[in-house]
């Protein structure tokens, strides 16, 4: 399949996008790293200077680096543990011959197409507002306290929300993958003697392995950004129980405008990110090989 | 030509845009765009776009904040062809001067303005028996709040401010630290908040919202205690003077007749609660269309737009704040109760000696220097985990003494 | 022990009615053969046996006891499918020692038994590798391995050669025979593939559209065919059928000869035709001749037969290797 | 597994499934019911679901505030092109990763899907000075490309994962018929891939529609998109929550609307060729 | 016109040499097939004369043109591709036509020719349907008619038939053969079918390794395999080998006997054995008979030789047939 001529034929229609990317990735980072070590703040022009380390030191110093730093993690894999498991069940629940499949699945798709925003809004004001929530609603009418689940839980609850808008996501490719599940394998393991929860063990869930990865590097990629849900339910808050790290960038940028202070920060995140992203390729790269 | 406006979606700008229409039959070559947002995306997006000069807008909703800084920075044009009839000595004088630039110059026109007031449920008082005084002490506010409480009927005594943000709860807080005798920052701009006025002022604060305050007190702005009041969950509400306009409009409130009104409380060392803020109109330097945009402001916040509103919404909602005339009008008074209470509380207000003991700063709810938005939200934030008991008040003052003397050195202001 | 019975057992999918209705008996450690020809139900009636579709109506019964209402697993059958449908992300021992697991054998005796049938079917350097690691004949007796260990009370196999290539497929045929005269047991084994039918079955069940056509051994059906279905279906190449006068001279509605059972001369005969295509096999060469007033037929000769593409050939069925057929196309014997 | 299934488990599965898709769909169905309520109903304690008086007056609020249809047609317009020109680009490059495969395509391809992972915010006042440079600030082709770029890998990624499957052969088949390169790509993978290629253009349509950083921070209000609509709802004074409810059902009524009538392409399209 | 030669063409994938070097000539009209095991390198072969991979050294030569260095576009040939490659998106017709479009051929032109096509190939009642809606074997000639409209010089198949049942390829196989003798056009076929092999081929090239093993008519190779390989490769069943010392006794290391050159008795013979598995076709019977201090010998005998599982027979190979081999497998004559 490769002569030279398809392969000078290949550089050249790949150019395009590597170029691109390459072009978006760099060129914004450039600048980012160059500003990184200014003294720039947007309020104050004119004052630009250079500052060496400083604003890298003074971002790895703050006191809600660690903080955000953690809450970056528990934000994907809270929300990837949510919506692998529940999206495996909710996949096998949807696979069972039912009356009405159609109208669940489009039910179940539904907040994947919803803008984060939005849903993040409507989660706050309508569901965890404590007074006039329907959680608290539903509290109250059970006689009981109603819980404020922004305060109390910030990271819980943004982790929620979040996962609500990926669940369709992972049960949708879960679902499709449990579909591919070859027919007369699931034959031999019942000849085999299995029983409905070893197939699942033994036959689903190694199945679905593959699926799961694809679930996981995606989902990592937009989790890893979570912003809009964060801005619009905690602020980052109480105090910085809710802050992960592009939010904390955020708060640099368009707080304090501090652009040599967020552009450090951006570009730890970006470092931070790589590891990850590292890691998880080596991961993804070994199941989407096999 | 086309005007693009940014604004806050608050209720007088929203009604304003719905009155352009007026505008635009008056100058049939200017069209209106408006760009609405809340209120702190539109500060992060109209910021970087003076900042970096994107010049996508013409004219800016700003606040009091942002006025003398970004005046400094020569961001804005100074307002001098705004029509014969504008009248601007007609601007109440302490909204003026926040106004005012070093030159003398007016760099933003005052849509309306505001200081803060105490709101609370005349029926509940009654009930339990109290009576509130024209100017209350804090203790008399507390020990109000406790008694009205009635937490099974989802009554709270009092709802406060507690959702972080510099604008938020810092507003609050920070005027109502006045009150108590703190202060941001001494004379060499060394943070204070390791002095015991923070603590007393935090503690009183925390225990109260603890005892009377609705749940979820912490994420409450200005929008979720309006709601609250308007919906009767509220014996007392201390907040921007505006909401009396809104508390008394009966279509929106439910117990729109049973709203008093009186001064911000103070704690007897000479310094009242209240706040002062106003939004304005200015415009930006990278504008092409000055012309057509002085035209607007001075529409938007002249005379003739008060009637305007008068005539199609009624007098009580006029934009308050800004204008003496305003004040003298006997219709206004009779529409808006709450009208001399607003104009005493403006007149309290004292930008340039905020606090009981000196400080080196202009602004009674903030700090008038750049660094106090990013500063300010961070504290409020240790101050909102404070009130959601996530952290207890000696940590966050603790918190918020080191993050204000990182960002003070950091800024070069502690050398 | 393992014998399998059906009694009047009819399958229908929705208003498709794929089996009407067959009854059959399998005796114990018989080896039966299914065939017939693509969609004729033969996949159908094996996994009825094993319990995977539900019967329509009739009654299985398996060794003795009636089992028509037993999930697959409680039947004690062993399936080897076309797919071989091993477990991709098992090793090849797992695979093998699943269905022992799946009983809760000790491990002790689970190992054991897996290295024996390792053994058996020359498995054992390949335990530990994955199935997609072994070549198709490695993975085809895995799948074998797997049915193997539980000594079931008999085998069914759906085609398991088919994915195979024809070298591959000669040698795992004779692997299988080898296997059943080891083993005993007795083997259910569709095809479709009647060189298989007749190299391995003791007894050979003809299906057409869901129906059985002749039940008997392969020589049987060979040299007696029941009907023009069975006939033309047995034997490679295909049978020669014959209608109309010269029929009619041998007091049947049509009559057939088989390739091997023609002989060819250049001088005379009963029938003249003109050589088409000639394929040389070395050994054999199959001659096409075009037939007067007959059509195509299809002669097997031996490989150095000396005609060429045009010459003129007589031919003449051999003695007594006429099979007549009524109108109806039943056999007239 | 075609052994009957019983009616009886077939309705036990039935009524646990619709439970838990109206329990996932139910924060829509809540916020599409108040949008009809007045704002006090809306808050009223305890709620009713359906026996209140429905009334339009919050769709009449929202659309004299702002001008709907101008955002909405600057989200379609920006979705829909980035994801065409993210198309036309990815193409040859999918082409060239599945069909003339080096032993660093994976990389590249991991490499692509890596830039994704830059947090927005920290390139923000580069962008936004980049695009006050070339004017491309509050244009809906500055909105365009933006989007392209940040959806290119994923498009990319996806169209890789379907040209796939493509068997190579049909492409030599083409090119000994005679077929340049681009005839190849134009008559026959294509036209092969349109499944793929239209699964792929739903998704990207969906995520660019949703995108709300920098359709917000790059526009003002020629080019402002739905995104920026909403943006104005978030808290106003006052009640909000019926108008909120009302804008946000016009803010992703279209979206949902596409998602649920093409939801076999976009199901398709959500997997990634993570299922063989 | 339609002439291909490979000049000491050679391949190498990364470090792995498929294809050491080959010298071929294909006469113009020659049905040439190439037969091997699997992945001897017959498809990279094949290939290469296509362009679809660049040599790694030698020339190609085609129709007296240097082509090494063409794009497969420029080559003028056509290829039928195992898995057909139709073009699903289009109808039999685009599909035909697609070469013709690609060349830039006027519309009334196109449409001639591919109802000429479309005739000779028995599709014109097909020409608007989607191949999806084809069987097997009408997809089969889709591919052979998008071959034919171009009048290429020559035709390149690999391994065409092997998608399909036994059935149909004995059809195609008859169908290919008459279609090359109406175009009379080169052809190169790849299979590792060497039934197809024996019964299509002109000449026939047996690769192995790369390396090719003979080239000759298909008989040749049947009567006289220059080595081993080729004698275990061309003839079904396999021929049986035995070395030691009977081969001695023959004057070769190694002396090899087809199963049908193999004559049986129950009295007396050359060598005695034991039947083990009789494979019964009915026409034949292939009996593996376990030879004393020989192993296992495959004899066919008539379908009605009287022998059973466990007879003591006594075999004896045909006067002339013994191959005889030396010690490197080289063919003894
Ligand atoms: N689940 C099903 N639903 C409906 N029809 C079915 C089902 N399974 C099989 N059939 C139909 O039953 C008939 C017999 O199918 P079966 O698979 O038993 O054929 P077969 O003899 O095994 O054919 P092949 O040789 O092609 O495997 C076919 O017409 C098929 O279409
Ligand atoms: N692109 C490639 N890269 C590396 N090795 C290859 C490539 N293509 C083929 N090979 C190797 O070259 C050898 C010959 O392959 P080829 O496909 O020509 O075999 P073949 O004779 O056609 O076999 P088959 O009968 O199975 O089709 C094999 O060992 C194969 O693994
Ligand atoms: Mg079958
Ligand atoms: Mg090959």
């Amino acid at each position: 399949m490769a002569t030279l001529h398809t392969r000078s034929a290949a550089r050249a229609m790949m150019a395009p996008s590597v170029l691109l990317l390459l072009a978006w990735m760099v060129v914004p980072l450039a600048m980012t790293i160059y500003f990184s070590f200014l003294r720039y703040n947007l309020l104050m022009p004119g004052m630009e200077e250079w500052a060496g380390f400083s604003n890298y030191r003074y971002f790895l110093t703050d006191p809600a680096f660690f903080q955000a730093l953690f809450n970056t993690l528990a934000i994907v894999l809270g929300v990837l543990l949510i919506t692998v498991i529940g999206g495996i069940a909710l996949a096998i629940l949807l696979d069972q011959p039912m009356f009405g499949q159609g109208i669940v699945r489009i039910l179940v798709i539904a907040p994947f197409l919803i803008m984060p925003t939005v849903a993040a809004l409507v989660w706050k004001n309508m569901f965890m507002n404590p007074v006039n929530g329907l959680f608290a609603h539903l509290a109250k009418a059970v006689g009981l306290q109603p819980y404020d689940f922004l305060n109390n839980s910030p990271l819980m609850s943004i982790i929620v929300i979040v996962a609500w808008q990926w669940l369709p996501f992972a049960t949708l490719i879960l679902l499709t993958a449990l579909q591919s599940l070859d027919e007369e394998q699931k034959e031999a393991a019942q000849m085999d003697g299995a029983g409905a929860w070893s197939r699942f063990i033994y036959l689903t869930l190694p199945h679905l392995s593959r699926a799961i990865t694809v679930v996981i590097l995606i989902q990592t990629i937009f989790l890893l950004s979570v912003f809009a849900e964060i801005l619009v339910t905690t602020n980052g808050g109480p105090g910085t129980q809710s802050t992960n790290l592009t939010f904390l960038v955020y708060a640099q940028a368009l707080l304090q405008f501090d652009v040599g202070g967020a552009s450090a920060g951006g570009i730890i995140a970006v470092i931070l990110a790589n590891i990850v992203a590292f890691f998880l390729m080596r991961m993804i790269g070994k199941t989407l090989e096999a | 030509e086309t005007l693009t406006i940014a604004t806050v979606n608050n209720g007088d700008m929203i009604r304003m845009q719905k009155l352009t229409d007026d505008f635009t039959s008056k100058n049939p070559d200017i069209q209106l765009e408006w760009v609405t947002l809340e209120e702190n995306v539109l500060r992060q997006r109209v910021t970087t776009d003076i900042a970096t000069k994107g010049g996508q807008y013409d004219v800016l909703t700003i606040g009091t904040y942002e006025v003398p800084i970004w005046a400094k920075q020569g961001w804005l044009l100074p307002l001098e062809n705004l029509g014969a009839d504008y009248d601007v000595d007609d601007l109440l004088p302490a909204i003026r001067s926040g106004l005012t630039g070093e030159d003398g110059k007016l760099y933003a026109a005052p849509f309306y303005g505001e200081s803060s007031m105490v709101m609370y449920r005349k029926d509940l008082f009654e009930k339990a028996g109290l009576t509130m005084p024209d100017a209350p002490t804090w203790e008399f506010i507390a020990d109000a709040a406790r008694k009205i409480t009635d937490k099974n009927n989802e009554i709270y005594g009092i709802c406060l401010r507690g959702k972080a943000g510099w604008g938020e709860n810092m507003a609050f807080l920070t005027a109502t630290a006045n009150a108590f005798g703190a202060r941001w920052f001494d004379e060499n701009w060394q943070p204070q908040f390791d002095q015991p006025e923070w603590k007393n002022a935090l503690d009183f604060y925390v225990k109260l919202m603890n005892d009377a305050g609705p749940p979820g007190a912490s994420s409450n702005g200005f929008n979720e205690n309006l709601a609250l009041f308007q919906t009767g969950k509220c014996g007392m509400w201390i907040d921007a003077t505006v909401a009396a306009s809104f508390v008394t409009n009966p279509k929106e409130s439910t117990v729109a007749d049973k709203v008093g009104f009186a001064l911000a409380p103070d704690t007897g060392l000479g310094k009242r609660g209240n706040w002062l803020w106003a939004w304005n109109l200015a415009i930006p330097a990278g504008t092409q269309k000055q012309a057509a945009a002085e035209k607007f402001v001075a529409w938007a916040t002249g005379k003739e737009y008060l009637n305007l509103v008068a005539e199609k919404e009624g007098w009580a909602n006029v934009p308050p704040g800004t204008r003496t005339s305003l004040y003298e009008n006997a219709e206004y008074q009779k529409a808006a109760p709450f009208a001399k209470m607003t104009l005493d509380s403006i007149n309290a207000a004292d930008p340039k000696n905020p606090a009981v003991k000196p400080v080196p700063y202009v602004g009674v709810q903030f700090v008038a220097i750049p660094e106090f938005q990013g500063l300010g939200t961070a504290v409020g934030q240790q101050f909102a985990a404070a009130l959601a008991g996530q952290v207890s008040v000696d940590q966050a003052l603790q918190s918020a003494q080191q993050l204000a003397v990182r960002e003070m050195t950091k800024a070069g202001y502690i050398k | 022990m393992g014998s399998i019975t059906l009694n009047s057992v009819s399958k229908v999918f929705g208003a498709h009615t794929v089996i009407p209705s067959i009854d059959l008996k399998i005796d114990e450690g018989e080896f039966v053969v299914f065939v017939g020809p693509s969609g004729c139900g033969k996949s159908t009636l094996l996994r009825l046996i094993a319990g995977l579709e539900d019967v329509s109506g009739g009654k299985i019964v398996i060794d003795g006891k009636d089992a028509t209402e037993l999930p697959p697993a409680k039947r004690r059958l062993s399936m080897v499918f076309q797919s071989y449908a091993l477990y991709p992300h098992m090793s090849v021992r797992s695979n093998i020692a699943f269905p022992l697991k799946m009983a809760g054998e000790d491990t002790s005796v689970i190992d054991k038994k897996v290295a024996d049938a390792a053994r058996v079917l020359n498995l054992t350097d390949y335990l530990d590798r994955k199935p997609r690691q072994l070549s198709g004949g490695q993975r085809q007796r895995v799948a074998i391995g797997r049915a193997i260990v539980r000594q079931p009370v008999a085998f069914l196999f759906d085609e398991p050669l088919s994915n195979l290539d024809a070298a591959l497929r000669v040698n795992m045929r004779l692997e299988i025979s080898q296997l059943h005269q080891q083993l005993k047991t007795t083997m259910v084994y569709v095809t479709h593939d009647q060189v298989e039918a007749m190299t391995m079955a003791d007894k050979i069940v003809v299906l057409n559209r869901g129906n059985v056509e002749q039940v008997g051994s392969p020589l049987d059906l060979y040299h007696r065919p029941d009907n023009l279905f069975v006939a033309g279906f047995i034997g490679s190449p295909k049978m020669n059928f014959i209608t109309g006068d010269i029929a009619k001279g041998y007091g049947a509605h049509t009559i057939g000869v088989r390739p091997e059972h023609l002989d060819l001369s250049t001088s005379a005969g009963a029938w003249r035709g003109t050589v088409g295509v000639a394929e040389h096999l070395g050994s054999d060469t199959f001659l096409h001749i075009a037939v007067d007033k007959v059509g195509t037929m299809t002669a097997r000769v031996g490989g150095d037969f000396p005609v060429r593409h045009g010459d003129q050939v007589y031919l003449s069925p051999q003695e007594g290797r006429v099979h007549r057929f009524d109108e109806t196309g039943l056999a007239i014997r | 597994m075609a052994r009957n299934v019983s009616t009886q488990r077939k309705i036990v599965v039935t009524v646990a499934a619709w439970a838990i898709g109206i329990l996932i769909f139910f924060p829509i169905l809540w916020t599409f019911l108040t949008s009809f309520k007045t704002e006090a109903q809306a808050i009223a304690s305890p709620p009713s679901l359906f026996f209140f008086d429905w009334t339009m007056e919050n769709y009449h609020e929202v659309q004299a505030r702002s001008d709907y249809f101008k955002h909405f047609m600057n989200s379609v317009v920006i979705s829909i092109g980035s994801t065409l020109l993210g198309l036309i680009i990815a193409i040859p490059s999918a082409w060239a990763m599945a069909f003339s495969p080096t032993p660093k395509t994976k990389d590249v391809l991991m490499w692509m899907l890596s830039t994704k992972m830059m947090p927005p915010v920290g390139v923000l006042v580069p962008m936004y000075l980049i695009f006050r440079n070339t004017g491309l600030l509050d244009t809906r082709l500055g909105l365009v490309i933006v989007l392209t770029l940040i959806n290119l890998p994923i498009i990319i990624w996806m169209l890789y994962t379907y040209f796939k499957e493509i068997p190579g052969e049909i492409l030599e088949a083409a090119r000994m018929d005679g077929a340049s390169l681009a005839k190849e790509i134009i008559y026959v993978l294509t036209p092969m891939a349109i499944p793929g290629i239209a699964s792929t253009l739903l998704l990207n349509i969906i995520l660019a529609w949703n995108e709300a950083f920098w359709t917000l921070n790059l526009t003002a209000s020629k080019a402002a998109p739905l995104t920026a609509f909403i943006a104005s709802y978030s808290s106003p004074e006052g009640l909000f929550y019926a108008k909120l409810s009302a804008a946000s059902t016009m803010a992703i009524a279209p979206i949902l609307i596409l998602g649920w009538f093409s939801q076999k392409q976009l199901v398709r399209g959500l997997t990634f060729g993570a299922v063989k």
